[in-house]
């Protein structure tokens, strides 16, 4: 969504930042509240219950270290995608960016597996609190993911269109790739203090 | 994909993109990096070593990560320093607040549940 | 269009005049600009200063809503016993009072004053994203709309044409009545029927409203600043403003998750705060209060920077110790995140805990102290003119001084394990909202509708409005104080003779019809004023800040060409200052002045929240085809983005001298 | 211009008389849940941080409210003032420091006696004299209970209390006896929603919240020490403990006046509650009556009644035994309350109905049957009784023991047409009241 008052040349920007960036990262700073939310309120219950629930029974950890590690390529490539559009080399963009989005939809692929997974071994969003942190918290992710690879196509979509602008549309990119690595970020997080550390001392 | 569609952008001139060149090979060398850390934290878990360092270490390892990703992936060092205020004070308020919340709570606290009359 | 009248306008060559006409969007529709039906104007502008009216409309009306459902609650506890309404509909009063009065009157009655006047006073020509801007107002309005359809329903229930038979079966009551803050379990699906379901959507949405205006006004302020306009140099209103703005941005993801996950509670059986499943209601607590006390400083923050404004004013003096005054403003803003806990001295926390929220919650009064001190000094060796805002502004500081100190009272744990959910804690906050917040509100509307509307108040009724408000809430607050240390509970609907309550009740019931006399007087003013004001001038205060330099009320396009800022107060020293510190204008370049084109998509976007909202909370109560709804409304919201992505932001260029 | 000046001082100068005659008319601070009038360590802590608090405020108040109102006063525009513009000063960081430096030193203040409060509070009153076995003058207890204090366990339901006392193997409703002078331990737990145990001239507040285990210390009264040391009463120990003992007696053996301070639904202004604070020997006595119970009208045995109430209920004839067959009976009041002694009434729902008839209010503290003495008046307790059987949903809507899943007594059914629901009757009800007068 281009639109901003400064579109056109009557605009001051006193400190040459791109609105759509600033605003990114305001919403990326606001982001983090909502996965500290998140992600705390799990924290918290496995701490005051840790004989509850047994992850490491449910928990792949291949299956989770995969996916980690294909969404961090889609962060470099992401990088790379971002690069491109400031270099004005569009084939170079589409390329990173299919490359993006099909590491996105291989993510997004292994968590309804896991999900599924897991539905069927008895963890649900009734079965107590540890079901209820940990969906509501991936599920959440998932979303952002999601959102990201839709994102990504309409931008796909969009630099076939030839309507692509040389800055505006770099700009568009980035935020976009701001997005991206922000999802990535936080799987980080999930992916230590969720899965890993439930194997502790446990294998 | 053909030559056709292929429509190279002018470079907006009034934004200087000579660095792009240098950062492709950071970008590479950071994705290696990560790659790398994700299977040392896999190793990590499985290792007989105490607790507590496994758990720092781990912890450690994935805030590096986390910062790597912001610096370098998504420009942060190469950008304004009101972006790293604006992100770093929702940062900082999150996990000030909830790290504090998190040590609120102790399990000393959770009520048995059989209570007369249940 | 019209033309410049701003005095210190230089002239610039004329053009060929030209009628505007509306262009066709990406879509291929035709924009809603230059519209000759006033009503499609309002609904389609991207304006900051019409979205800025009609957020102050709303939002005084609600305040009015909120009002009566005061004196309905004041009026049932005049006498012990009183039987005027039942338990149940007391608790829905007092909990949409709570809501109305903080969600929907003041929050947006500041939303409406950051809109109408940030722009003008950094110069920008409107907000970063206008269209957003839109949006956030119209998502208001839907919150609003939802929270506020379980009186419709409730209506039906009493009139025997609606019951629930969905999941909160049995239950009747479609009006929240869990209390603003909502506790866990009492939201649960055991305890509550539709209500909580209406309030939990409703704040959903006006969280997202909020959200998104903020991150709007941060981006405004730190972008879209007048060349000159340093950040030192921004008034103080506008500096509170990107302060609240910022403590919106922070604070309100903590509830949305938390209302996340409560709807999760209520809709698909998961156990975030349920007991049998092993959740913990407190922890709604926390998240609630890790959001709301932030919340009450995003209330006062922008009474704060009101008054800041006024007191220079009609002092004829700049604000003592600017500095000071926005960097405590940010500091208390910061330290408002660390002391959440307060509100929950009695749920035993524990030693150490209840002794840091303490002595943290403590500190906030040495900011909040510089701020008064600084006012202070800003009076003094001034000149004080007791004009309309003046008055207001000055019993502000008085009453706002008198409600921090039973904060005070507050903050000392074991103190306040005798105040907690008593009638102290009423006084302490009705002190700081009404005493508080609404009367820089109402200094800020005589401050600035003039510029508003360009009509000067007619008469004295201002002084009568003072009174009555003044002596009303102090006959009505202050003996709340009292009755919470004689061990009178808060949200009790009724009370039994013999406890000495009896005439502390009575005589606040008397001191609320005289508060709302005097506010129903502010309303007469305000509409005499824009009936019949005579034309108020540009300046009519002689006041200090940039948005007295141009006409009032202001050209769509604000300035005709961008001022250059060279000092601190730009309009006070362009008038009383050195030579060099006169406002300059940029060159015009003859390419007239953009300006952004109306939409109908943010309003139709945010209006899908509406069906959402209202389809997921009447599914909650059995309602056929509402799940179909909900559906419906997400797809409207989905609609309305993409074809607000797609038609693209368009714009026109105005030339303001054309109709010459 | 002077209008305005005169009609904003006029505005200073009335609120102030109304604030006066408000604040200062005529008020009595020694009312039933005053927190001035304050009984025992615990709340007199509270009080004094709350007026220290008061006093420091106060003395902000007075100098920076003079200030201003001298500022506004001084430097107010006056007609025909001629001279320039004043000064535009814009600060001075030297008075800036000093006037934070100074609030920090006000705060301090406030902020160390609070923390010696937080701690006395949390975890005091353990003394010697508060451990049963050095006053509990009942039955055995066990050695471990010896060394404890006493520890009720209040459990907090929508709209009563449960009032449980573990080591003495006694469970009571809305109407709590301690002993004076002594700390008592209570662990808050509630079953639905959050409630908050208020007793306010003994405590300040702590909150029963589900799946939370609070606890908070209460003491009617000084222990001897505290006592001693107050007063500075001297003489031998005899006598210094017959002062005691008279303080004991005069000033705290009352009854206190709680209330339910945090919202937990459509009746929660009818959620009161009392505390009767006695000497040790009355308190033993009420324990033994408490776990003894009741027998079953005229003085019959339980089990003795049962065979004639199976075998043929019309053999019980008087207006004690018909109150005692619809209790048992048509009414199921079984089905929810608990009769000590009773070896059928066992139901949990509700509040224990032992020594019910010796309580001065029912309905946890809304209807009241006592005098201004608090002594019982028997005609307003059957009044009471009555119309709570009556109208249960009118006392306390959305009440449990009225509308209860079917169980409800208003929801009971005509034995001859299962599908009716047929109310007690005026006459059933009113042997109810009498029988249930008699639990005493
Ligand atoms: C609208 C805004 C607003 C503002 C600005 C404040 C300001 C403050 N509030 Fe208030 N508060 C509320 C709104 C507000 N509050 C609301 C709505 C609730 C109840 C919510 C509910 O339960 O429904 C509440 C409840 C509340 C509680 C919980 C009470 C309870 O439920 O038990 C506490 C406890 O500490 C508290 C403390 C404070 C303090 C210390 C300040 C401080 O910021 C005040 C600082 C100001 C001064 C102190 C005066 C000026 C200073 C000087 C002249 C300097 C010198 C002074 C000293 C050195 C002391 N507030
Ligand atoms: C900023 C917020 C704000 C404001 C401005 C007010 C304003 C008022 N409040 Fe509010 N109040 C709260 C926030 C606010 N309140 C909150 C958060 C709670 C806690 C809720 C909870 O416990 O959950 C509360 C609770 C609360 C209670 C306690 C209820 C209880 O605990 O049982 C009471 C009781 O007296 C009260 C009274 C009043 C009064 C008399 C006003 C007056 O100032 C109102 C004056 C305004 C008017 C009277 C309007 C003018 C009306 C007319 C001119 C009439 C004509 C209008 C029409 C015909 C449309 N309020
Ligand atoms: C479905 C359960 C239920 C049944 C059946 C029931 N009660 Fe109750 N009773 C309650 C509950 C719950 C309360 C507490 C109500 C309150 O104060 O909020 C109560 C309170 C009382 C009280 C007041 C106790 C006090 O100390 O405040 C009396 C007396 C009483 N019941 C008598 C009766 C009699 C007599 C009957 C039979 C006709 C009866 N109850 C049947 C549940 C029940
Ligand atoms: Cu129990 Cu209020
Ligand atoms: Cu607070």
């Amino acid at each position: 969504m281009s639109d901003s008052a400064t579109h056109h040349e009557d605009g001051h920007k006193s400190l040459i930042i791109e609105n759509k960036k600033l605003l990114m990262w305001l919403f990326l700073g606001s982001d983090c509240m909502f996965f500290g939310t998140l992600i705390s309120t799990h924290l918290i219950y496995r701490k005051i219950y840790p004989q509850e629930f047994e992850p490491t029974s449910l928990f792949s950890l291949e299956l989770t270290s995969f996916s980690t590690f294909i969404l961090l390529m889609s962060s470099f490539l992401m990088a790379l995608a971002v690069s491109a559009m400031h270099k004005g080399q569009l084939k170079s963009f589409r390329r990173n960016t299919v490359g993006v989005i099909f590491f996105g939809l291989i993510f997004l692929g292994c968590q309804v597996y896991e999900f599924t997974e897991f539905a069927h071994l008895g963890l649900t969003l009734e079965s107590g609190t540890f079901g209820s942190t940990f969906y509501l918290m991936t599920g959440t992710h998932g979303v952002h993911v999601a959102i990201g690879v839709f994102w990504l196509i309409c931008m796909l979509f969009y630099s076939y269109t030839g309507k692509m602008d040389a800055h505006e549309s770099a700009v568009d990119v980035e935020v976009a790739g701001l997005y991206w690595h922000f999802v990535d970020i936080v799987w980080i997080i999930i992916f230590t203090v969720v899965y890993l550390i439930e194997f502790i001392g446990k294998t | 994909m053909s030559e056709a569609d292929y429509h190279p952008l002018p470079v907006s001139p009034d934004t200087d993109h000579s660095g792009e060149n240098e950062k492709y090979h950071v970008f590479v060398n950071l994705a290696l990096v990560l790659a790398a850390i994700t299977g040392v934290e896999l190793v990590l878990v499985y290792l007989p070593f105490n607790t507590t360092f496994i758990f720092t270490v781990l912890i450690c390892l994935s805030a590096f990560k986390f910062v790597a990703v912001i610096a370098w992936f998504m420009h942060l060092i190469y950008d304004k320093l009101l972006l790293t205020l604006a992100f770093g004070t929702g940062l900082v308020i999150a996990a000030g607040t909830y790290t504090a919340l998190l040590f609120l709570f102790s399990r000393s606290y959770v009520a048995p549940p059989e209570i007369p009359g249940m | 269009m019209s033309t410049v009248t701003e005095t210190h306008e230089p002239s610039t060559h004329s053009k060929e005049p030209h009628v505007l006409k509306p262009e066709r969007s990406n879509l291929g529709l035709m924009r809603p600009d230059h519209s000759k039906s006033v009503i499609i104007d309002w609904l389609t502008t991207v304006d900051h200063k019409k979205i800025g009216i009609m957020y102050g409309a709303i939002a005084l009306f609600f305040l009015l809503v909120g009002g009566l459902e005061a004196l309905i609650i004041r009026t049932q506890l005049a006498f012990p016993e009183n039987d005027l309404i039942s338990a149940q509909r007391y608790n829905q009063l007092f909990t949409m009072h709570g809501t109305t009065m903080i969600f929907l009157a003041i929050m947006p009655l500041n939303a409406a004053f950051f809109n109408f006047l940030v722009p003008l006073q950094i110069g920008a020509r409107d907000v970063a994203f206008p269209r957003i801007n839109s949006f956030s107002l119209w998502a208001f309005v839907a919150g609003a709309l939802v929270i506020n359809f379980g009186w419709v329903l409730q209506a039906l229930e009493v009139m025997g044409l609606f019951s629930a038979s969905g999941p909160t079966a049995g239950m009747n009551d479609f009006v929240p009545s869990m209390g603003w803050f909502g506790y866990a379990p009492i939201t649960g699906k055991e305890f509550t029927g539709a209500g909580t379901d209406f309030w939990i959507m409703g704040l959903q949405i006006l969280g997202v409203a909020s959200l998104s205006a903020a991150m709007n006004f941060v981006v405004t302020i730190i972008n879209m600043r007048a060349p000159g306009m340093k950040m030192m140099r921004m008034p103080v209103f506008t500096w509170m403003t990107l302060v609240v703005s910022l403590l919106i941005v922070f604070a309100f993801p903590a509830i949305t998750i938390a209302l996340a996950q409560l709807m999760f509670d209520r809709v698909f059986g998961t156990s975030f705060f349920v007991t049998a499943g092993g959740g913990q209601p407190i922890l709604w607590q926390h998240l609630f209060w890790i959001f709301g006390h932030p919340e009450v400083y995003i209330l006062v923050l922008p009474a704060m920077g009101i008054v800041s404004e006024v007191l220079p004013t009609f002092s004829k003096k700049p604000l003592f110790g600017y500095a000071i005054v926005v960097f405590s403003g940010a500091v208390i803003g910061f330290l408002g995140f660390a002391v959440w806990s307060h509100h929950m001295f009695t749920t035993g926390l524990g030693k150490v805990a209840t002794a840091a929220f303490s002595l943290l919650t403590m500190a906030i009064a040495v900011p909040t102290g510089v701020k008064i001190f600084n006012w202070v000094g800003t009076l003094w060796g001034g000149r004080v003119r007791f004009s309309a805002p003046m008055i207001f502004a000055l019993g502000f500081v008085w009453m706002f001084m008198m409600g921090g100190f039973s904060g005070i009272m507050h903050s000392s744990a074991p103190a306040d394990a005798q105040q907690q959910d008593s009638y102290f804690v009423i006084a302490h906050f009705h002190y700081v909202a009404i005493g508080g917040i609404f009367l820089a509100v109402v200094s800020g509307i005589y401050f600035w509708l003039p510029k508003i509307l360009g009509k000067m108040w007619k008469g004295n009724l201002s002084i009568w409005v003072a009174v009555f408000s003044t002596i009303g809430l102090n006959v009505t607050f202050f003996p709340m104080h009292f009755l919470g240390l004689l061990g009178m509970p808060r949200r009790t609907h009724t009370y039994l003779e013999g406890f000495g309550w009896e005439t502390y009740n009575l005589v606040c019931t008397i001191g609320s019809y005289i508060l709302a006399f005097g506010i129903f007087l502010l309303v007469v003013d305000i509409i005499r004023c824009f009936r019949s004001g005579e034309p108020a001038g540009d300046d009519p205060w002689d006041a200090r800040t940039l948005e007295w330099a141009t006409t009032s009320p202001p050209q769509v396009y604000n300035f005709g060409r961008t001022p250059i800022i060279p000092a601190r107060d730009a309009l006070w020293e362009h008038k009383h200052g050195p030579e060099n510190r006169r406002i300059q204008y940029e060159e015009d370049d003859g390419h007239g002045i953009h300006m952004p084109s109306q939409s109908w998509m943010p309003m139709i976007a945010s209006l899908g929240f509406v069906p959402l909202g209202l389809g997921l909370s009447l599914m909650q109560a059995g309602v056929a085809f509402m799940g179909y709804v909900a559906i419906f409304g997400l797809f409207m919201i989905a609609l309305g983005v993409a074809l607000w992505a797609i038609e693209g932001p368009g714009g026109y260029h105005l030339h303001p001298e054309e109709a010459k | 211009m002077k209008k305005i000046t005169h009609g904003f001082s006029r505005l200073l100068s009335l609120s102030f008389a109304l604030l006066a005659l408000v604040a200062f008319g005529g008020c009595d601070l020694n009312t039933k849940m005053s927190t001035f009038d304050v009984k025992g360590p615990i709340a007199e802590t509270q009080l004094d941080l709350f007026m220290l608090t008061v006093w420091v405020t106060g003395f902000i108040f007075l100098v920076v409210g003079g200030v201003y109102v001298f500022a506004v006063i001084k430097f107010r525009e006056k007609p025909n003032d001629n001279s320039p513009m004043p000064s535009q000063g814009h600060g001075n960081p030297l008075v800036e420091i000093g006037l934070i430096g100074a609030s920090v030193l006000l705060l301090v203040i406030i902020a160390v006696p609070t923390l010696q409060a937080i701690w006395y509070t949390h975890d005091t009153p353990l003394n010697e004299q508060s451990k049963l076995g050095n006053w509990y003058t009942g039955d055995e207890l066990s050695e471990d209970a010896e060394e404890e204090v006493l520890v009720i366990r209040v459990i907090g339901y929508q709209w009563w209390w449960e009032f449980e006392y573990p080591q003495l193997g006694i469970n009571t409703a809305n109407e709590m006896v301690i002993p004076a002078g002594k700390a008592v331990h209570l662990e808050l737990r509630s079953v639905d929603v959050i409630h908050s145990f208020w007793l306010p001239r003994i405590a300040g507040k702590v909150d029963l919240i589900p799946g939370r285990a609070n606890a908070m210390w209460i003491q009617a009264g000084d222990n001897f020490e505290r006592w001693a040391e107050k007063t500075g009463a001297d003489g031998s120990e005899l006598a210094l403990q017959a002062a005691y003992n008279t303080y004991l007696e005069e000033e705290i053996h009352d009854y206190y006046y709680g209330q339910c301070a945090e919202y937990c639904g459509d009746s929660h202004a009818r959620m009161l509650f009392r505390a009767t604070v006695v000497g040790d020997d009355e308190f033993a006595e009420w324990v033994k009556s408490e776990a003894e119970g009741h027998t079953a009208p005229e003085g019959k045995p339980w089990d003795e009644w049962y065979k004639a109430y199976d075998s043929n209920p019309d053999s019980l004839t008087g207006d004690l035994n018909e109150g005692a067959k619809v209790f048992m009976g048509r009414g199921k009041c079984i089905a929810c309350h608990s009769v000590e002694g009773n070896p059928r009434a066992l139901g949990v729902a509700g509040p224990n109905l032992t020594n019910v008839g010796e309580r001065l209010s029912i309905a946890a503290g809304w209807l009241n049957h006592h005098d201004e003495e608090d002594v019982l008046q028997a005609d307003k307790q059957y009044e009471n009784f009555v119309k709570w059987i009556k109208e249960t949903d009118v006392v306390k809507p959305g009440n449990l023991m009225w509308k209860s899943n079917g169980n409800g007594i208003g929801e009971l059914l005509d034995p001859e047409d299962p599908d009716k629901i047929k109310l007690l009757t005026d006459e059933e009800i009113h042997y109810l009241a009498l029988y249930l007068q008699s639990l005493k």
